[in-house]
């Protein structure tokens, strides 16, 4: 039973660590109709941009804080994820207005594998440390009640505090705000959004910059836990199904979907891996996303997709 | 150049989609202050084309304004963005309704007054004006907008545009997949804005007959050049115009029925 | 030109292992650089070529076609990657390049008599593998105390980490422990479900036989769920300063088996490049890391490359460029005695090593190191792998190998050619 | 001036239905096929052909089989690794378990291998679209990336689960030199180019297109939404599970799951779009684009740098490439957004037209 | 009414249709029937179940209630495909063309049904499928002429005017050799001349291809000049039903939808 629990809580925590990167993919999605296929190079331009300044910082200026190594390199890898976000707009968005999916999909692939070069030429292509204080060590409850208690581990009790507070955020902002509004207009149909004032190019700045930020605070997290290195980009992949098993147009399904993801993978390695040989919990985690799509196509709160002549 | 009573000038321009199909060869035309000028022609005349020129949504449609110039009270309008148009009181209610399938109907004509500064309290004004002119459209504000049928997609696609609080409308076809009692008060409509808010509107039409009844100045678009322009008045006087586009060619109406002969439209050389 | 001998070089700087591969990369470079600076192999200079090849497979092959006919021809290739070792283990034979792969590959391919062409010098991972069973008894106090103990091996999910398994089964029969598999999907980069399987079987030692960042996170999985670092062992390429740099202090007491040489800063080796090259400014790579485990596992498959063209020329003519056949020839006896290790600079590094036409292994010991926070620290003796073991394992599964290929073993005749 | 059709009349429906209706294409593509088959194996170097043709034929291959899903039927796939790798693990046992099973054979039954487990795997798309449905297919190619590794017996309980064939031989003509495994690739790439451009333009072709473009509107005309996605599922996933029994086969030697990760099956996801969705040439295009360009771009950026005397490290080359690659991409794109075979028949175009504008 | 035209008997029966999207009843217990050889046009104001009552017929929508009688045979619902195999083609109203697709192959996609050669044989293409192709490409070709599209066979769809998509559009249904028609405004957005060809068509269609139409329309003179019957539906209901000369006086229909009479 403690085992279970431990199993449960572990897989609901990594859940909310995937709804991290599958946030990035959802504001993007939801602003553009597009399927950032650059979320993971991002994350790992942003990881490298806030470990290298993290470094470089104290460098410069001598003063020796972790506090304010990080916060400051913070503040200079977000400036940067900015500069990005305004750069795509410039030269990529701006002149495929209009165009099919496949079109803009292949064009992030284009900015991922620039961002992928540019990013460790910039800042290199070894492992770099974010070292943000989060704790290491793991604590266990309950320890009364069984034996050997129930394992939790500090650092990502705090990793998904911060997701689920983003989150929280990001939810708020698209639901008061009249840019919410706008954002699903121009998903929909960039020729009239366009036509009606809604300024694309502006829009798109705002997204790309949020999701930019997104992306630096999952690099940030998922940087303290791995390390900063190029397989953060890989990251993205684990997050795919959380994405489209929460529905790719729902902040908050994002969430559900990592919950759900994090907590299904994980029982299934623990109990139903031992029997088939092990290493399943990738591919079961399409298959758990495949089979709620069954029941609904469209993900757990995504839009409903319409066809309708 | 211009004098100060010319809204819209649109000078010689040429449109490429594609770069290499060349669709409009030359169009100029000019839409005075407080006018309501039709923009007539068959089907693949140019008439879309020139209105996307005017409203710089040609981009998205691979398609380029390679030739001429297009003036709005005086200013080279080529390089503004369309949103920068719609501030400028500029709007464009596209061909095919083109609403925003997954919001819905009240939604629709929300993002409508996206570029609007004068306050939520005015917006409501006009969405109730808008509600007032498409009672349909108020029955099913909470639908969303690809569930509900053609005309009340049409609808929306009008009251959007009227959501911008526009100085100048362009019109791709408002009549489209519209009962006739609703054309009519389309039409109604636009004189409506034009005579109490000096709306001026520059409306491609099909529907000839309506057009140029409400109309003051119209062109005729062929094989993407003007072929004829005139005072709406005189227009419907013109004999080919008449038999062409109003379909009361010499004498009387001739029933549907009884049009025997495929006709071909006289080609006017430019 | 005319007198060079070409060594392609297939690295990868670049991708999810770069961190790993760039160090590789630098020592082997580096050696190259020095055997010219110290007047090249008998007079004749090394001519090399980089090729990137991102640890892909598809990529490795493009490389290796694109040099081995450079420059005069390939003298010998070390592919770096297991999945452009089978590849280009295919390949060889037909274009006569002996496939030089130190510390890893097929472990089988030692069988000299079935792999003409192969040579995986220095040790394979059955050795690996075998060392570390042979420490954790040690530390148990005899291989009898094995029995009953629980082992559980967290392996790379990929041909490289299924390796050991057929070695540690034998063992585990033969001792009576429990081995547990647990494979982590590539990259690694989640491995919760894996740790709290450990967790649960609370297993005595565990076996780490991982790359890249699946060494990191699972050292600091380990950590989180409170494994003793203590108790684990990795293969030799999850014992490097990348794996454990990032988890600093957690990854104290963190053990792996060396391929005979770990970090080695002081070694006469490391000074002569820091003084003839990193000094004159014709380094590669960042001075600090000359000497660190994966560099020295560069510069120590360079050398056994260059000492196989040596001994070649001791046969087939002195200061003479070597052809793929004649180096093939070379590695095939390569006799590294104490003296020449000594003469190389790689004294204290490694032990003696020589091969012959039916072992291209040549050596089978190793030992292991410890992580203490800061550096990699020997904290074992010299283990020899089980010859007993090794060879009926490498025999039976060569011999399978040369059924399914309708190879016949080498005959003693052409083992002299 | 010269690229003209005026004057070719056609006489009869089946003259106006050939794949290449204009003379002058006629006779360039017949040119092109005698320089590949008679002239480029004694012209091209064996690098060439061993790095270069080689890879890029069969992966054109398998780009076609991409395009008649994604292109044709327009149903997202990123499990072309998986069926690449099912076609190769398929083909191999068949080839040793049955010694003396020709090759050819041997490719055909693993090609059938892959069409059971694309269907299989297709079948979702009868209820999920669009990127929805790029989770069933990545489903497919996790699961079986994980199952080469683990079942033993696809492997024949090698303990590393990597394979190996050698002898290949068709008709008793050994597969081994470079022009010999170049021509056969070469022959097996046209022949089902062939078939398959018949399929896109035949009724078949019709009823994918149709699915792809509006699916409601194709039932109400009578086509089964079913039997034209499982068609195009089993059709494209033969034709990538005889490129993928090629790649391990011919290019490789000797495989490991690996060889068919996902990231295969992105590339060659990319390819289809990048060369053109639904064309059949597009497949080549986006073919050579990603897999022949940075190869390309690897070799001649020293020799660039070399002109402006700077020298630039292995890793700066390969981050420039990177960059420059993601950035021609991109490029291409804001070209011509419907990808470089649009692009060639826009050029053709204007050539029709040239000297004048339009 | 031409002479040689003879209304038989009734083709398509429609009763008791209830159709509810949710809250919104878009068809209450719709009756109606169609013979024959007629030209049956339903008209109605913007929202009233038109295109939602062809959608019934068509097996897209399935109605909660009521029933379909097709030559003798009762269907609760209709299922596509086999509506399709009966014999009923359709246009719509927001053209459903396939876009990406050239004008000709638009509308061959209409003959799949009747094409036999299975895929090897349409692989291979040698013999019978080239034959079959070649038999259905001459079909389409006769429809391309008829509708005055030769120029554009070629061109794929998505870059033609509304107009001739709309034509497409008929085409296609055209080449399915349909007995039954069902014609979604198919004059939207063309001007008189071009409604008066499109007349022409829809009406030589009746002629030579005996099809029975089905004809949705808010151009009144068009719908009174070439219709035999009409139905008149308002808020899903339907408040009328016969002559184009009934339907002109009717009162209800007057108020809710004519307005003025025409
Ligand atoms: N995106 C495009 N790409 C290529 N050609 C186009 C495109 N859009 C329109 N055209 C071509 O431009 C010409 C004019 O089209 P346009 O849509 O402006 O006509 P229109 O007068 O609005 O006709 P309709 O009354 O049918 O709407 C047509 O011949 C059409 O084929
Ligand atoms: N799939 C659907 N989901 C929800 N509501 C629908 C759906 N289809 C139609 N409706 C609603 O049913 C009503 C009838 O729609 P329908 O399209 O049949 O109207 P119509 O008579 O064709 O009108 P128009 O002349 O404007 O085309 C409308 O109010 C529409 O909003
Ligand atoms: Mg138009
Ligand atoms: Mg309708």
């Amino acid at each position: 039973m403690a085992f279970f629990l431990e199993t449960l809580f572990g897989g609901l925590m990594v859940g909310m660590l995937y709804s991290l990167v599958a946030l990035g993919f959802v504001l993007i999605f939801k602003a553009s109709g597009v399927f950032n296929f650059a979320q993971g190079a991002m994350v790992l331009f942003a990881a490298l941009a806030m470990a290298r300044f993290a470094e470089w910082i104290p460098m410069w200026t001598g003063i020796e804080s972790r506090w304010f190594a990080n916060g400051a390199a913070f503040v200079v890898a977000g400036l940067v994820m900015f500069a990005v976000a305004w750069l795509i707009e410039r030269l990529v968005l701006r002149h495929l207005v209009n165009q099919e999916g496949a079109t803009l999909l292949m064009a992030t692939l284009g900015i991922a594998y620039f961002l992928d070069g540019a990013g460790q030429t910039l800042f290199g292509s070894n492992i770099y440390k974010i070292d943000i204080g989060m704790p290491k060590d793991p604590i266990f409850l309950l320890d009364k009640v069984f034996e050997g208690g129930i394992l939790i581990n500090k650092e990502d009790l705090y990793a998904a505090a911060i997701a689920a507070a983003l989150v929280a955020l990001l939810s708020l902002f698209f639901q008061k705000t009249g840019t919410g509004r706008a954002l699903r207009a121009v998903a929909d149909d960039h020729q009239a959004a366009q036509s009606i004032g809604i300024p694309l190019t502006r829009i798109w700045v705002i997204v790309w910059c949020v999701a930019g930020v997104v992306a630096l605070v999952a690099g940030m997290i998922w940087g303290s836990k791995l390390g900063v290195q190029f397989s953060l980009t890989t990251v993205a992949l684990r997050a795919l199904p959380v994405v489209i098993l929460g529905g790719l147009t729902s902040v908050p399904g994002a969430i559900i979907g990592g919950l759900i993801i994090g907590v299904g993978e994980k029982l299934s390695e623990v109990y139903l891996g031992p029997y088939v040989g092990g290493g399943i919990e990738i591919w079961f985690a399409y298959v758990l996303a495949l089979v709620f799509l069954l029941f609904r196509p469209q993900g757990l709160f995504g839009e409903k997709i319409i066809d309708r002549v | 150049m211009s004098s100060p009573s010319i809204v819209l000038n649109v000078n010689g321009i040429e449109v490429i989609y594609n770069h290499v199909i060349l669709v409009l060869k030359g169009v100029s035309l000019v839409v005075p202050e407080g006018g309501i000028v039709a923009l007539l022609g068959g089907n693949g005349a140019g008439k879309t084309t020139t209105l996307r020129a005017v409203s710089n949504l040609l981009a998205g449609e691979r398609g380029a304004v390679t030739k001429g110039s297009i003036e709005l009270r005086g200013e080279r309008i080529e390089a503004l963005s369309p949103s920068e148009l719609v501030k400028r009181g500029l709007i464009q209610v596209m061909e095919g309704r083109h609403c925003f399938a997954h919001l819905t109907i009240e939604d629709n004509l929300m993002t409508g007054a996206y570029t609007r500064t004068d306050g939520k309290a005015a917006i409501a004004e006009t969405l109730e004006k808008v509600y007032a002119y498409f009672p349909r459209l108020k029955t099913r504000r909470t639908s969303q907008a690809a569930y509900t049928s053609g005309g009340e997609q049409q609808m929306c696609a009008i009251g959007r545009a009227l959501m911008a609080n526009p100085t100048m409308v362009l019109l791709d076809e408002p009549s489209m997949g519209l009962a006739p009692q609703i054309v009519e008060e389309v039409f109604e409509i636009v004189k409506d804005l034009n005579t109490k808010e000096r709306v001026t509107f520059l409306l491609a039409e099909q529907n000839t007959n309506m057009a140029l009844r409400y109309a003051d100045y119209g062109y005729i678009l062929e094989n993407g050049r003007i072929v004829m322009d005139g005072e709406a008045r005189s227009l419907r006087e013109n004999e080919d115009v008449k038999e062409f586009y109003l379909g009361v060619g010499g004498a009387d109406r001739k029933s549907f029925r009884d049009v025997k002969s495929y006709k071909r439209r006289k080609r006017w050389l430019a | 030109q005319a007198n060079e001998q070409f060594i392609p070089v297939l690295s990868y700087r670049t991708g999810a292992y770069a961190p790993n591969g760039t160090p590789w990369a630098n020592g082997y470079v580096d050696y190259l650089k020095l055997v010219n600076a110290r007047g090249g192999i008998n007079g004749v200079k090394i001519s090399f070529e980089e090729c990137e090849t991102g640890y892909d497979t598809a990529r490795s092959v493009e490389c290796y076609e694109r040099l081995k006919g450079k420059n005069g021809g390939a003298s010998l290739v070390q592919p770096l990657s297991t999945g452009a070792t089978f590849a280009i283990t295919e390949k060889a034979p037909v274009d006569k390049i002996p496939v030089v792969t130190v510390g890893y590959g097929r472990s089988e391919s030692a069988d000299g008599t079935v792999f003409k062409w192969n040579f995986p010098i220095a040790g394979t991972y059955w050795v690996a593998a075998d060392a570390i069973i042979q420490a954790v008894a040690k530390k148990e106090g005899g291989l009898d105390k094995l029995k009953g103990k629980k082992i559980a091996l967290i392996y790379h999910d990929s041909p490289y980490g299924k390796e050991p398994i057929p070695l540690l089964q034998e063992r585990a029969k033969m001792h009576g422990f429990d081995l547990q598999l647990l494979p982590v999907t590539a990259p690694g980069v989640e491995q919760k479900a894996t740790w709290l399987q450990v967790r649960q079987a609370r297993p005595d030692y565990v076996l780490l036989w991982g790359w890249g960042v699946m060494n990191s996170t699972a050292l600091k999985e380990a950590q989180a769920t409170g494994f003793a670092r203590e108790k684990m062992y990795g293969v030799w390429w999850a014992g490097a300063e990348p794996d454990v740099k990032d988890v600093g202090d957690g990854a104290k007491g963190y053990n792996a088996v060396t391929m005979q040489h770990g970090a080695e800063p002081q070694s006469k080796l490391v000074k002569d490049v820091v003084s003839m090259l990193h000094d004159k400014n014709q380094g590669t790579g960042p001075k600090e890391e000359v000497g660190q485990v994966l560099y020295m596992r560069g510069a120590m498959s360079a050398m056994l490359g260059v000492e196989g063209i040596r001994s070649a020329q001791e046969r087939f003519g002195k200061g003479k460029v070597m052809t793929g056949e004649q180096v093939r020839w070379g590695l095939e006896n390569l006799n590294l005695t104490q003296a020449k290790l000594d003469g190389l600079g790689f004294a204290g590094v490694m032990r003696p090593i020589s091969t012959s036409c039916t072992d291209h292994m040549g050596a089978a010991w190793a030992r292991i190191h410890t992580w203490d926070g800061k550096a990699w620290k020997f904290t074992s003796d010299w283990l020899q792998a089980d010859e007993q073991i090794i060879k009926p394992l490498v025999k039976s599964t060569a011999a399978k190998y040369a059924a399914e290929k309708k190879l016949t073993a080498r005959t003693p005749a052409d083992c002299q050619s | 001036m010269f690229y003209r059709e005026n004057g070719q009349f056609k006489t009869s429906y089946r003259a106006d239905q050939q794949v290449f209706p204009i003379l002058q294409d006629r006779v360039a593509i017949g040119l092109l096929l005698i320089f590949a088959f008679a002239v480029v194996p004694f012209l091209a170097s064996d690098y060439l052909m061993r790095a270069i043709l080689i890879p890029f034929v069969i992966i054109s291959l398998a780009a076609l089989g991409v395009n008649v899903l994604v292109g044709y039927c327009g149903q997202i796939s990123l499990g072309s690794g998986a069926f690449m790798a099912v076609g190769a693990y398929g083909a191999y046992n068949f080839f040793v378990r049955f010694p003396g099973l020709p090759l050819i054979p041997a490719l055909i039954l693993g090609g059938l291998c892959a069409t059971l487990f694309g269907i299989l795997f297709g079948l979702p798309s009868l209820r999920v679209k669009g990127l929805y449905l790029a989770v069933a297919t990545l489903a497919a190619q996790f699961f079986s990336d994980w199952m080469f590794l683990r079942i033993k017996w696809f492997t024949l309980d090698t303990p590393s689960g990597s394979v190996s064939v050698s002898n290949l031989q068709v008709f008793g003509w050994p597969i081994e030199s470079a022009a010999s495994k170049y021509l056969f690739c070469l022959a097996m790439l046209v022949v089902i180019a062939v078939l398959t451009k018949n399929l896109v333009r035949g009724a078949i072709g019709r009823e994918w297109m149709a699915i792809r473009d509006m699916d409601v509107a194709a039932a109400v005309i009578g086509i089964r939404p079913m039997y034209a996605k499982l068609s195009a599922f089993a059709v494209s996933s033969f034709i990538i599970g005889v490129a993928g029994a090629l790649w391990a086969f011919v290019y490789l030697g000797a495989w490991e799951p690996a060889a068919f990760s996902v990231d295969q099956s992105f590339r060659l996801l990319f390819m289809v779009i990048i060369g053109g969705l639904g064309s059949i040439t597009g497949a080549f295009f986006g073919a050579a684009f990603i897999t022949v360009l940075p190869i390309v771009l690897n070799q001649v950026l020293p020799v660039i740098a070399g002109w402006f005397g700077a020298q630039i490290s292995t890793v700066g080359i390969a981050h420039a490439e990177l960059m420059i690659f993601g950035g021609l991409i991109v490029w291409f794109l804001i070209v011509e957004p419907h990808g470089l075979a649009k692009l060639w028949s826009t050029g053709k175009q204007k050539l029709r037209l040239w000297p004048f504008p339009h | 009414m031409s002479s040689n035209r003879k209304v038989g008997e009734v083709i398509l029966d429609v009763q008791n249709i209830s159709l509810s999207f949710g809250g919104v009843k878009a068809l209450t217990d719709i009756s109606f029937d169609v013979r024959e050889h007629e030209v049956r046009a339903i008209i109605g104001p913007n929202g009233a179940g038109k295109s939602s009552m062809l959608n019934c017929i068509n097996g897209v929508y399935w109605p909660q209630q009521g029933s379909i009688t097709f030559r003798g045979k009762t269907f609760k619902h209709m299922n596509s495909r086999q509506v399709a195999e009966m014999g009923v083609a359709r246009t719509f109203q927001n053209l459903a063309l396939f876009k990406g697709m050239s004008v000709l192959d638009n509308i061959m996609t209409g003959r799949n049904l009747r094409m036999k050669s299975n895929l090897f044989q349409q692989a291979i293409r040698w013999g019978a499928a080239e034959r079959e192709e070649t038999k259905h490409r001459e079909f389409v070709e006769q429809i391309i002429d008829f509708l005055e599209i030769q120029a554009h066979r070629k061109t794929p769809v998505g870059q033609l005017p509304y107009g001739l998509q709309k034509r497409v559009d008929l085409g296609r249904a055209l080449a399915m050799e349909p007995q039954v028609l069902l014609l979604d405004e198919p004059m939207a957005g063309m001007n008189v001349e071009e409604k008066q060809d499109m007349s022409r068509f829809i009406l030589d269609v009746n002629d030579e291809f005996g099809s029975t139409i089905v004809l949705i329309e808010h151009d009144m003179g068009v719908v009174m000049d070439i219709s035999d019957r009409v139905v008149v539906l308002d808020y899903g209901k339907k408040i009328g039903d016969g002559t184009p000369d009934e339907v002109r006086s009717n009162e209800n229909v007057i108020r809710a939808y004519l307005g003025v009479e025409h």
